[in-house]
């Protein structure tokens, strides 16, 4: 932590970045912490509670502006930088990573094959809460998962955390907000959200990196993470990607193999 | 959008029949924002375009739907009338009421209700209809034809005669194909060379074409009249700059048992070798597979003849890229091998032959010199049996169709025969003569009248070998069934003519389509045979199914003569069914956030980026921007975007909503 | 309880379309009801909600002057969902009206003064209302000057009213567009509002200025009406910020401590300088 | 869900114009007879079909859905099936996580030499989607707001 | 306006009663791990461990989405069909915190304000509130500093304060809550004179309204604004769990030739709120947004509703995914 602090403190009174984006300790839990100047970086914090994704600030230019800057980043945050790589952006000359490796190291990852090859030596593996909602949503029959979800989907009043939340959600103008045509009606009904939900999933597929920033966000508690997680999941293997390492270029839905397979056309 | 004309059509009967066509008028009429509907018996007559054209003039309609065929026959001549009218033709739609409704449902309440949906879907997405205006296009005026056989040689001499210059590339290392390796040609039995070698030589002086032999399309990029070629010049280890072409290096060559293509194996050739005499261009290549320096690393005999050095050891592939505006596809066809007739034991039996090996060797340049002999002891055959149909019109073969040619080859060979052989007896296996073609049947008629081939009807089953004799075992469908059994010396098959290997990847390089037996498609079987599906690339000759040469050179010259119309515009006017890249007012010029995912998604290159500055000249922002000469309107894109920032015009995002909630909103 | 709903429009039917440049048309609207047509009122610089049925709603200001009875007409350009929806209207259909919402110029107050309009592109039809209502009371009011502007010649709106405004002789009128905008036959102004207005304007004495425009070219009106010595009580203007509700409730036009649909759209320079510039 | 026999569904056809499209011209043109309940709306590709469409249409009352287009290696843009395919792959698993019925959308690969196979297809179906019944469940919560059910939420 | 006593079997016949009248009533439920208020038919169904329910008893009188008016078009003819108030059925919300009834009225101020919303007043006509004063409050709570308190009794019919002994100190406080008690008078017994007092949680007042408000009036070109909602990430969701926030979207429903005219929930924080057609937006950035969020709650609502927009739930702070805390900002505004 005292590294941490010691490194954005130097790298922001030595003017290398103007911006080091951590984490302060907030009313309940860590927040995000905008650090412009070497006297603010001594709230900055890090440790396992830290679970915002940070990424999703760094597409927001009227907040991190034109000049370098750093962000602390968690491998979750990590695999979100790499697909906001991926999608353009993001310049390997504007941003610093600062992460800490499991020993309690304090690393920088300046370019993309830096931050690649840091996250390679993680697995993404599914914890706890993951595991036993997506087991318990495996065992449904088809009607019942239709139910869990309706009932889920009912709570939803479009508040749009999730969007909000989501580091690879950087549309200027949402799909939602679209309205010639009306593709999904903008009020909070179960059929709108289910839209909007399904709609999500779809987006996200071959971009999610499963951080869980949209589950997290939720204020209804609705597990919209575990969607777009399961989807990864099943579609990494589908389409020869390794769950949480982005694709090189383009993504799942961009791209296509003569031989993907599929039993369902005939 | 909202003074729509609707015309239905009652196509003779063949819509109204089935459809209650007045009903249709009658209900669509009264939608919002139909302005007129009448019904009427041939729209797409010259008095059914007037009723159009008075309509869009007297109500001031500003969309138009007909209800008549598949807009696949009609909507170019539907969108014409409008224009003439002074309508935007792409304010013009048709809905399908007969290939999709009254030729497919029988008379009833459902049908009619199906008729009026379909017409209201098409009223609806033709409200959301913008008019558009096409697109212009710069035309590069130089062909490119794929395939130095006669097709190709034709194709390729009749465009470049028009003025405009060619690039022909062929695979092998000289221009000729298949043509070049025939002995006479029915039904004249002119000597095929005689006539095929002025025309190479032709090739290979026009100043209009440049010849890449030895060479392959390595990929091929863009669209009509502004296609990229990349062109894969196979090393060949020769420097045709120097070479003089004096063939010391070929008899010095040590390795000389390699089977020759040219003479379907029959005879052999080296390694540095010139595939035949009369080749074009006359000097040799290399074939590593089979050169004792390329496979061992030593020998280099060659080098030492050569007076002038031109062997290059270490010549690579090289890629030549050509900017073309047409490319003719004239890549012909192959004939099946070996493995393909067991039953009747070619590859097993040495005098069993094809008949482009049989072509060979009654070619005086061949390696029997024209005599016809048996391969297995040379000996002169005393009794042949051709076998008509070998794997063609055999769908346990795979190959239902009729190659065509066969029919008359086989008389021609056994014609051929019976003059080389006098005393020889020749019989011929058919399942039906088909000689269709200016004096193609009384050429079959001389064979077995005046040269007394003995033409039995009926399938050989097998063929075996008994005693140094090929025994045909076969049915005289003629005499009832009767067995039929021959002792001959050598069998002939006329085997199947198929499409060329290779073709089926070359069809997807050039985006193309093929057929079950990857055959080309044409892009219509009667109208448009020269076409492809793909917009400046034209078809010539045996890649699109088998034929005989008139036909062939008739193909190719049509495809020249498509290419040449081409080229005698300056710009082409292209459809403007293309995407677009929403652009909007400051502060946000355009929803698209640049994650330029559609660029790998394009099947066309056809999205650039493209950079927003301010006046300041500072980046704002980078969008995607889609080349609409490139784009060809598949719309992959589209469906792609997820802030829907990409839309494409002819079926924009309002349009196939609105036909999608017409067609379940009651 | 017979409370009425404030969101159900008034029916109208299209009595007349007129196009009035690329993307723009007006529309005379009249009331399908009588008993509602007769009771309606509204004064000049009110607007409303206009509705296309399948589409949604629209805020526009009324463009018709009050003292022309039994209709009003608006005002629009394609640009968005609704109102492409209301451009696909034909003469004879019906739409939905509501309103009338908003305050109003205050006509009384500038009795014996001299006025001058100043509109930009499609930001006349507010003007237009005031100008034939000041132009019906005529006797009202002195000199009348109007500066109106508009990118090209194509762009300019109520041509044919323009012209009788032109050849009135109780009327000054200055049409002027923005350079390379003008027609060779043009025989206006060429040159932006705000330098047009410099050159043309009366004394700022006794004169009341009434600048309707977009924001631009609000921006660069307003000083020059300062250096001709207009004082912020003698300048208005009308804002246009986003509405759904039109009535104070929908959060939307809210700026500073003022709702633009309740408080405005009406506000004289003096009154704007007490809202953070920046939300309008 | 087998009382259905008076049922008549409303399928909705999303094909491609150079495949399918011209597969159904040929069962025309075959004269071919089959049901009349599927209505085909046309697109220049399989890879131009919004995954949200395929949404609205059982959100506006479809009971079942057919996606088509030309076979792999035939598409006439080279690629667009593939897209289409890979989007179908996903798709179709999203659906059936949130338990959206993915047996009432059928994905077909029809030429346009295929004028039987479409006829046949068609047919197929419509005698599926007759057997699964409407689909209601997906409509009922299409109708939330008619029903007046937004108070609060019950 | 009398105070009686309820035991606790009494208070869950008189629920019974409540039911069995056919009224709809809305009470906490614990489910899926959140507390929200939730049709119940039975007083067991209804949670009581939790400080706050994450939403507000808004949608009862303001709901998530609601049909304004629906309309059929028929031969160029378009028929509309009018909200019907008689189609909303009675509902009592039940064991509603005192901060959420005082949520009631900034919300029909700012529905009421000029021209009576009839869909609002429609709602609050067919809706009684139970609420239960608080005996507990955690760091989000903070009633006390905008003109409530745990046993505030504003907007409520019937007030409960729970007794240790199960029972319940029952205010009666207005005519429909005297008829809601009127379902089954036997249960209310006479009061025992027990003070409300002892049994509220102690929750000492954070901030004076009147600083904050004296602050406020100034600070609109301050770089407050900036430094607090630098980590705002622009969702709705303090703006749909809070009792007062009304800003709402009209849209529309279309079905053919039916349709209907839609008002939805919306937040002044989401980026596109207040974009014109033409691309201009005039609160562009997060940090106008965030300021337009407390200066229409704490400034203007004061001066043009006469009534501030904040009742100290404390909602918006829990539902933050970024620990945008209110308390803590406006503390720190205050003290500025």
């Amino acid at each position: 932590m005292e590294k941490i602090r010691e490194r954005a403190a130097t790298l922001l009174a030595e003017g290398v970045v103007t911006l080091v984006l951590g984490y302060e300790e907030g009313t309940k839990r860590p927040r995000p912490l905008f650090c412009r100047n070497s006297e603010s970086a001594r709230k900055l914090i890090f440790d396992s509670r830290c679970i915002h994704n940070l990424a999703v600030y760094l597409t927001k230019k009227e907040l991190v502006g034109k000049d370098r800057f750093a962000v602390i980043a968690p491998i979750a945050t990590l695999r979100s930088i790499m697909q906001l790589y991926v999608e353009n952006q993001l310049s390997e000359d504007k941003l610093l990573v600062l992460t800490v490796d499991p020993s309690g190291e304090l690393r920088e990852l300046v370019t993309f094959e830096d931050i690649a090859g840091y996250v390679e030596q993680f697995e993404l593996k599914r914890g706890e809460r993951e595991q036993e909602i997506l087991s318990k949503i495996d065992e449904m029959s088809r009607e019942e998962r239709w139910k869990f979800w309706m009932e889920e989907m009912s709570h939803c009043f479009k508040c749009y955390a999730c969007r909000s939340a989501c580091p690879l959600c950087y549309c200027s103008k949402c799909v939602v907000e679209v309205n010639r045509p009306q593709w999904i009606n903008p009020w909070p009904a179960p059929l709108a959200n289910m839209e909007w939900h399904i709609n999500r999933a779809m987006h996200m597929v071959g971009r999610c990196t499963a951080c869980g920033a949209c589950g997290d966000a939720c204020p209804v508690g609705i597990p919209i993470d575990l969607i777009t997680r399961k989807m990864m999941e099943d579609m990494a293997p589908e389409f020869g990607y390794i769950p949480g390492q982005p694709a090189k270029k383009g993504n799942a839905l961009s791209t296509w193999k003569l031989d993907d397979r599929e039993q369902f056309i005939r | 959008m909202s003074k729509i004309g609707v015309f239905i059509c009652h196509c003779g009967e063949n819509i109204s029949a089935t459809v209650d066509v007045e009903r249709v008028a009658r209900e669509v009429g009264g939608m919002e924002g139909v302005a007129h509907a009448i019904d009427y018996k041939y729209m797409c007559s010259d008095p059914g375009q007037t009723f159009i054209k008075e309509a869009v003039k007297k109500y001031n309609l500003d969309g138009v739907v007909v209800g008549a065929c598949s807009p696949r026959m009609h909507e170019p001549t539907f969108r014409r009338a409008c224009a003439e009218a002074g309508l935007n033709p792409y304010l013009c739609e048709m809905a399908n009421l007969r290939e999709h409704c009254s030729w497919v449902h029988e008379k009833s309440e459902e049908t009619t209700e199906k008729a009026i949906d379909l017409v209201k879907m098409l009223v609806q997405k033709v409200k959301k209809n913008k008019p558009l205006d096409s697109i212009k296009v710069p035309v590069t005026k130089r062909a490119l034809v794929i395939g130095g056989g006669i097709a190709g040689i034709q194709a390729s001499l009749d465009i470049a005669n028009t003025g405009h210059k060619v690039i022909l590339v062929e695979r092998d290392p000289s221009i000729g194909g298949h043509m070049s390796q025939l002995s006479e040609t029915f039904p004249t039995l002119d000597c095929s060379q005689c006539i095929l070698t002025p025309r190479m030589v032709e090739v290979a002086q026009h100043p209009n074409i440049k010849l890449y032999t030895y060479a392959e399309l390595e990929s091929l990029e863009g669209f009509i009249g502004n296609f990229t070629a990349k062109i894969r010049l196979k090393a060949k280890s020769v420097d045709y700059s120097t070479c003089t072409g004096c063939g010391a290096c070929i008899q010095k060559c040590p390795v000389k048992k390699i089977p020759s293509e040219f003479n379907a194996g029959l005879g052999t050739r080296t390694a540095i070798y010139v595939p035949f005499p009369q080749a074009v261009p006359n000097k040799p290549v290399i074939d590593r597979v089979n050169c004792n320096y390329y496979k061992r690393g030593a020998c280099k005999i060659c080098e030492k003849t050569c007076q002038v050095g031109s062997i290059q050891w270490d010549r690579e592939d090289e890629i030549v890229t050509e900017e073309v505006g047409a490319v003719v596809l004239a890549t012909g066809f192959d004939v099946k091998g070996a493995d393909f007739f067991p039953e009747y034991g070619y590859g097993k039996y040495k005098d069993v032959l094809t008949g482009l090996q049989f072509e060979r060797m009654a070619s005086a340049s061949g390696p029997t010199f024209g005599e016809i002999r048996r391969p297995s002891d040379g000996v002169i055959p005393k009794k042949i049996v051709f076998i008509a149909c070998a794997g063609s019109r055999d769908p346990a073969k795979g190959i239902p169709y009729c190659s065509k040619i066969c029919c008359m080859y086989t008389a021609k060979h056994a014609m051929l025969y019976q003059h080389k052989v006098h005393d020889g007896e020749s019989t011929v296996f058919y399942m039906d003569i088909r000689a269709g073609g200016k004096n193609y049947e009384e050429f079959v008629r001389r064979a077995i009248e005046e040269d007394t081939v003995n033409y039995v009807r009926g399938r050989v089953a097998r063929v075996y070998e008994k005693d140094g004799k090929l025994i045909v075992k076969g049915v005289d469908t003629l005499l009832g069934g009767q067995q039929v059994e021959i002792e001959a010396d050598m069998v002939v098959l006329a085997t199947a003519g198929v499409a060329n290997c290779g073709s089926e990847q070359l069809a997807q390089k050039l985006h193309v389509s093929y057929d079950p037996y990857h055959f080309f498609a044409e892009a219509h079987p009667k109208l448009k045979p020269v076409e492809t599906n793909t917009a400046g690339i034209f078809l010539a000759g045996a890649c699109q199914a088998p034929k005989d040469i008139p036909e062939t050179v008739g193909m190719a010259s049509g495809a020249a003569v498509k290419v040449a119309a081409l080229f005698s515009n300056d710009e082409l006017v292209r459809e403007p069914l293309v995407a677009v890249v929403n652009r909007l007012a400051p502060p946000l010029y355009s929803t698209c956030v640049g994650c330029f995912m559609c660029e790998t998604a394009c099947p066309y290159n056809a999205i650039e980026h493209e950079d927003i500055r301010g006046r300041d000249g500072s980046l704002i922002k980078t969008i995607a921007k889609v080349n609409e000469g490139l784009c060809q309107g598949c719309g992959t894109c589209v469906a792609f975007c997820r802030s829907k920032s990409i839309d494409i015009q002819g079926y924009t995002h309002e349009q196939v909503y609105a036909e999608v909630m017409s067609l379940l909103n009651d | 309880m017979s409370e009425k709903n404030t969101y159900l429009p008034y029916l109208m039917t299209i009595e007349k379309i007129t196009k009035e440049a690329p993307g723009v048309k007006t529309f005379r609207l009249k009331f399908q009801d009588e008993a509602e047509a007769a009771t309606f009122e509204f004064q000049a610089g009110q607007f409303g909600e206009y509705s296309a049925f399948g589409e949604g709603e629209s805020t526009f200001c009324i463009a018709s002057s009050p003292t022309r009875n039994g209709y009003i007409e608006c005002t629009f350009r394609d640009t968005g969902r609704v109102t492409s929806g209301l451009s696909s209207l034909e003469e004879g259909s019906t739409m939905g009206f509501r309103g009338p919402y908003g305050n109003v110029f205050p006509m009384d107050e500038w009795k014996g003064k001299n006025l001058l309009f100043i509109a930009g592109g499609i930001a006349l039809p507010p003007m237009r209302c005031l100008i034939w209502n000041a132009l019906d009371l005529r006797e009202n009011f002195r000199d009348i000057t109007i500066v109106y502007g508009a990118r090209t010649v194509k762009d300019l709106v109520y041509k044919s009213e323009l012209k009788e405004w032109e050849e009135r002789p109780d009327v000054r009128m200055v049409t002027t567009v923005d350079p390379g905008g003008e027609t060779p036959d043009w025989k206006g102004e060429v040159g932006f509002v705000p330098t047009v207005v410099e050159k043309v304007a009366p004394s700022a004495e006794n004169t009341i200025a009434i600048v309707c425009g977009p924001p631009v070219m609000i921006k660069f009106t307003f000083p020059v009406l300062e250096k001709l010595g207009f004082r912020d009580d003698q300048i208005y203007t009308t804002l246009e910020n986003r509405m759904k509700c039109g009535v104070g409730k929908c959060g939307r036009c809210n700026v500073g401590k003022l709702y633009v649909c309740k408080d405005g759209p009406v506000f004289s320079k003096e009154e704007l300088n007490l809202i953070p510039a920046e939300e309008y | 869900m087998s009382s259905n026999t008076d049922f008549e569904p409303k399928i909705i056809a999303f094909v491609c114009n150079w495949c399918t499209y011209a597969g159904a011209d040929l069962t025309g043109t075959s004269r071919l007879k089959y049901a009349t309940n599927v209505k085909i709306v046309r697109f220049p590709c399989t890879g131009r079909i919004d995954f949200l469409l395929l949404l609205k249409s059982f959100a506006q009352g479809a009971d079942g859905i057919i996606v088509s287009g030309c076979h792999p290696n035939d598409c006439h843009y080279t690629s667009g099936n593939f897209h289409a395919r890979r989007r179908w792959i996903a798709f179709r698993s999203i659906l059936d996580l949130m338990g959206v019925d993915i047996r009432r959308i059928q994905y077909s690969w029809v030429s346009a030499a295929e004028g039987s196979k479409w006829a046949d297809l068609v047919n197929h179906t419509v005698a599926d989607i007759r057997s699964l019944g409407p689909y209601q469940e997906y409509q009922k919560i299409a109708d939330y707001l008619e029903k007046g059910g937004y108070h609060g939420e019950d | 306006m009398e105070t009686k006593y309820i035991s606790q079997s009494g208070i869950e016949q008189w629920f019974n009663a409540i039911i069995t009248s056919g009224k709809r009533v809305y009470a906490p439920v614990n489910s899926r791990g959140q507390i929200d208020f939730k049709l119940v038919k039975n007083l067991n169904e209804v949670s009581s461990e939790y400080i706050q329910t994450t939403q507000s008893i808004k949608a009862s009188v303001y709901p998530k989405a609601e049909v304004l008016f629906s309309y059929e078009k028929v031969n160029g003819k378009v028929n509309l069909t009018d909200f019907d108030p008689e189609s909303v059925p009675e509902t009592v919300m039940w064991k509603v915190h005192p901060c959420d009834a005082a949520g009631f009225k900034p919300l029909s101020a700012i529905f009421n304000w000029d021209g009576a919303d009839k869909l609002h007043n429609a709602h609050l006509a067919k809706t009684s509130l139970v609420s239960f004063s608080c005996a507990s409050a955690d760091e989000s709570c903070f009633c006390t500093s905008v003109n409530g308190s745990p046993g505030n009794t504003a907007g409520s019919d019937i007030q409960l304060t729970m007794l240790p002994d199960g029972g319940a100190i029952a205010e009666i406080l207005t005519s429909r809550g005297g008829e809601l008690a009127a379902l089954l008078p036997s249960v209310f017994e006479a009061d025992k004179g027990v003070k409300k007092e002892k049994y509220l949680v102690d929750l000492p007042a954070r901030f004076s309204l009147e600083e904050v408000n004296t602050k406020l009036s100034k600070a609109f070109n301050s770089t407050v604004w900036k430094e607090q909602s630098e980590r705002c990430i622009g969702c709705g969701a303090c703006a749909f769990v809070c009792p007062t926030c009304a800003c709402f979207d009209i849209q529309e429903d279309v079905h053919g030739s039916k349709g209907r005219r839609i008002r939805c929930w919306d937040a002044c924080g989401f980026a596109m709120f207040t974009l014109h057609t033409s691309g201009h937006n005039p609160r562009e950035h997060q940090s106008q947004r965030w300021r337009q969020r407390i200066l229409h709650k704490f400034s203007y609502m004061p001066e043009r509703l006469g009534v501030v927009g904040c009742t100290g739930c404390g909602r918006c702070s829990r539902a933050c995914p970024v620990d945008m805390n209110i308390l803590e900002h406006i503390t720190s505004i205050a003290q500025q």
